[in-house]
């Protein structure tokens, strides 16, 4: 990571900001962070950004929430689905965007894109190409 | 033409917030029952979105990020949800009225019912969003909309009494025979509608589109300037027309046949033609502007890829959302409710939408981190500021007075 | 809870208040508001028919302009015929002005049909008849305002 | 454990007792690349989301600077080591 924030605020700097990839395009939001507690020296390190419509659910939390993540759920073709988790160490810098150090390409595509891009979207007819 | 070509996104997004389909009749209506009375509510409204649009045109051009990706961002996701309904279904409501628009200037062509023109105009519209590149839509239907600048001319032609209009202008109060409520409730709409939030999401989702980078602060000030004063001149010209043809009848107006009156009594058979064009532009225009936004809107908030610069294959939940989007449209329209009555019903959800839209605008373009040196300057603020308590004055008025004049009648 | 609580009551207030028996105030008011939408509908024929007599406007246009003005009319007298009468007062209100608003949902009509026949003398007696019924209309309005 | 395991939860002592509600987790990278998280942010009110205006990048405008910072009350660096951490790994 070269271009970071000092102190890296997480509620300001990360969550809710838009992930973006190498490229400059749009991966997903961070909707939540992950923090685990390293068991050598007992201090709590950022690990990971989370991101998806279940793990916004279930950070608003309370009937709302229960409500985004229930219907994430129900769009989800696989059930429980894991989270989108994008290391800490694939972030390249932290600024009005959150900008990766990889291709989108290289993360797993969400399953409600994937699933729309093989049953509905992908079907009709210029799906493959951008405007003219 | 290069000049030309570089405003016309402002220009379209212009025309969705004064003169589409709801405006078009509301702005004629307006002028039918007082007359240039409520004039220096379009001239606010134009202030207003002009230094908003420019802040959000400047942070979409530095910092590359559309208006719903701040709202999220600074208002976090239970609040920001609670806009993004409210925005959405606003976008929807127009986006309905202008299929029904669209749909309607048909029939002012065809004389042929508009319902049955509505399937047509939507499936127009959804291939239109579909396939066609974001700078040829904007170009094209910025463009032949500026052919409502046929009302200049009308109302030059129609030969009014110029000093009279100018000072009815200058009267702030309803005239005989309107009650206070009413003319509250009127500038209340109007002021609403020049504000209203998909012209930001828009017009800030349409510079990202374009790829504007720091260079282009220029263009998206020209667009600024250029765009919305001239939306409202047309909103103005539309509102003398009827003014000067139809108050001294005691006539109100709520068709769009009515609103083409006066360019036909004018201009003749070309005027009425050229006027009919662009009703089609300025509808069509508008729907592809609120289409988008419902797009731009879900997508923004969700952090999913969205816009016309990938293939629809590569941002398949936002082309979704579109679809829907058109889909529920249709659905409202053949309840046969009427389509221009329908922007009104959106006031409604101003309450919610208005300061949870240019709250943050204000917010994030007074940020260094986002915009280094070029964060608002003390006119900018000192502005901002003003809006934003029109803004909220506006958005607490609405409901009351909705409820009150019986939406105006 | 709370919020329940006041849907409901707002909700019962609203189904309350539009059962409520009319009164002559509010009939008045509405026998104004349909005399209003009558002199915008025959005000708009009226500029129209003679726009399309000096040849300015096109046959699509001018059958959906008066198309509309022919529905607002009837919708204003069948508002007024459905509205409950609540006195004798209202009732003197509703015989004054339902055939005026009769008169100018025909009028409309009999422009149309000449019109849509291409008939320019019907067309012009028929916009002749309906000027005094705008007059009254608007003088009813003014009256009542 | 998840960030919003601590942001916008009360604010607790070691040994349980609360003392306000958590409005920020800061962080500090390490010479080998890692971030560790050295405070948290403490508020004493019920609003949560801070508008930015507790870092020095943004000042203006004056009203809403004041308006922020009057609704989200003082706030209060606390070492990470004084904060009991929820029971969720």
């Amino acid at each position: 990571m070269t271009d970071q924030p000092d102190p890296l605020r997480i509620d300001f700097h990360l969550l809710d900001r838009q992930i973006v990839d190498a490229a400059g395009e749009p991966v997903g939001k961070v909707d939540d962070v992950e923090l685990t507690l390293n068991p050598a020296t007992g201090r709590l390190q950022v690990t990971a950004l989370l991101s998806g419509q279940q793990v916004l659910g279930e950070r608003i939390g309370g009937r709302l929430g229960g409500l985004l993540a229930g219907i994430a759920r129900r769009l989800h073709p696989v059930e429980h689905p894991p989270p989108l988790r994008i290391d800490l160490t694939h972030v390249a810098s932290i600024g009005s965007a959150v900008t990766l150090t990889v291709h989108r390409d290289a993360l797993p595509t969400p399953p409600l894109e994937r699933w729309l891009g093989d049953q509905f979207i992908g079907k009709i007819p210029g799906a493959g190409h951008a405007g003219q | 033409m290069k000049r030309v070509f570089a405003v016309t996104l402002g220009i379209l997004t212009a025309i969705g917030g004064f003169v589409d389909i709801g405006d078009l009749v509301a702005n004629s209506e307006t002028g039918a029952r007082f007359g240039m009375r409520l004039a220096v509510v379009v001239v606010i409204g134009v202030i207003g979105i002009c230094v908003y649009a420019e802040m959000c045109g400047r942070v979409a051009a530095i910092s590359g990020r559309p208006v719903f990706d701040l709202v999220r961002e600074r208002l976090g996701p239970k609040a920001a949800l609670a806009n993004l309904t409210g925005s959405y279904l606003v976008t929807l409501l127009t986006l309905a009225a202008e299929i029904g628009g669209v749909a309607l200037a048909i029939q002012l062509a065809s004389s042929v019912s508009y319902l049955l023109w509505v399937p047509v105009a939507a499936f127009a519209i959804w291939v239109a969003l579909w396939r066609v590149k974001f700078e040829t839509l904007e170009r094209v239907f910025g463009l032949v909309g500026l052919a409502l600048v046929v009302f200049v001319i009308a109302l030059i032609q129609l030969q009014p009494d110029w000093a009279a209009l100018a000072g009815d202008a200058t009267q702030l109060s309803p005239p005989d025979g309107e009650d206070w409520g009413t003319y509250g409730f009127y500038a209340v709409s109007l002021f609403a509608a020049a504000m209203t939030p998909y012209e930001v999401f828009f017009f800030s989702s349409g510079g990202v589109e374009e790829g504007w980078t720091a260079k282009d602060l220029l263009t998206s000030r020209m667009n600024v300037f250029v765009g919305f004063p001239l939306g409202g001149v047309l909103s103005l010209a539309i509102m003398g027309c009827a003014a000067v043809v139809y108050q001294p009848l005691g006539v109100q107006v709520d068709t769009l046949a009515q609103t083409a009156l006066p360019v036909g009594i004018a201009l003749g058979k070309i005027g009425l033609v050229v006027v009919i064009l662009g009703f089609f532009a300025a509808t069509f225009g508008a729907a592809l502007e609120t289409g988008l936004s419902s797009g731009y809107t879900v997508a923004q908030y969700f952090g999913w890829q969205w816009g016309k610069r990938v293939a629809p294959r590569q941002a398949t939940r936002f082309h979704t959302v579109v679809i829907i989007s058109v889909l529920l449209g249709v659905a409202l329209l053949l309840t046969t409710i009427d389509p221009i009555q329908l922007t009104e019903y959106s006031l409604v959800f101003s309450a919610v939408v208005l300061p949870l839209t240019y709250l943050p605008i204000l917010v994030v373009a007074n940020d260094r981190a986002y915009l280094d040196d070029k964060v608002n300057g003390p006119l900018a603020n000192t502005l901002g500021i003003i809006y934003l308590v029109i803004i909220v004055v506006v958005a607490v008025a609405a409901i009351p007075l909705m409820i009150l004049t019986g939406v105006g009648q | 809870m709370v919020t329940t609580v006041g849907v409901v009551v707002v909700w019962a207030a609203v189904v309350v208040w539009s059962v409520l028996p009319p009164t002559p105030e509010a009939y008045l008011a509405e026998a104004v508001s349909a005399a209003q939408d009558a002199v915008s509908a025959t005000g708009t024929v009226l500029l129209v028919g003679r726009a399309d007599l000096d040849d300015q406007l096109l046959p699509p246009y001018t059958d959906t302009a008066l198309e509309d003005a022919q529905q607002a009319a009837a919708t204003a007298a069948q508002d007024l015929l459905a509205a409950p009468v609540p006195d004798a007062d209202s009732l003197v209100v509703r015989l004054d002005l339902v055939p005026l608003l009769v008169a100018a949902s025909d009028g409309i009509t009999a422009v149309a049909t000449a019109s849509s026949e291409g008939d320019r003398d019907a067309v012009e007696a028929a916009l002749a008849a309906l000027v005094p019924v705008r007059d009254e209309l608007d003088q009813f309005v003014q009256d009542n305002q | 454990m998840r960030a919003s395991d601590l942001i916008g939860r009360p604010a607790r002592r070691p040994d349980g007792t609360v003392f306000g509600r958590i409005a920020d987790v800061l962080a500090d990278r390490e010479p080998d690349g890692t971030w560790t998280v050295y405070a948290v942010l403490v508020s004493n009110s019920q609003r949560l989301r801070l508008f930015g205006y507790e870092r020095p990048e943004i000042t203006g405008p004056w009203i809403i600077a004041r308006l922020a910072s009057a609704l989200q009350g003082p706030l209060d660096e606390i070492p990470i080591a004084d904060i009991g951490l929820p029971n969720v790994i």
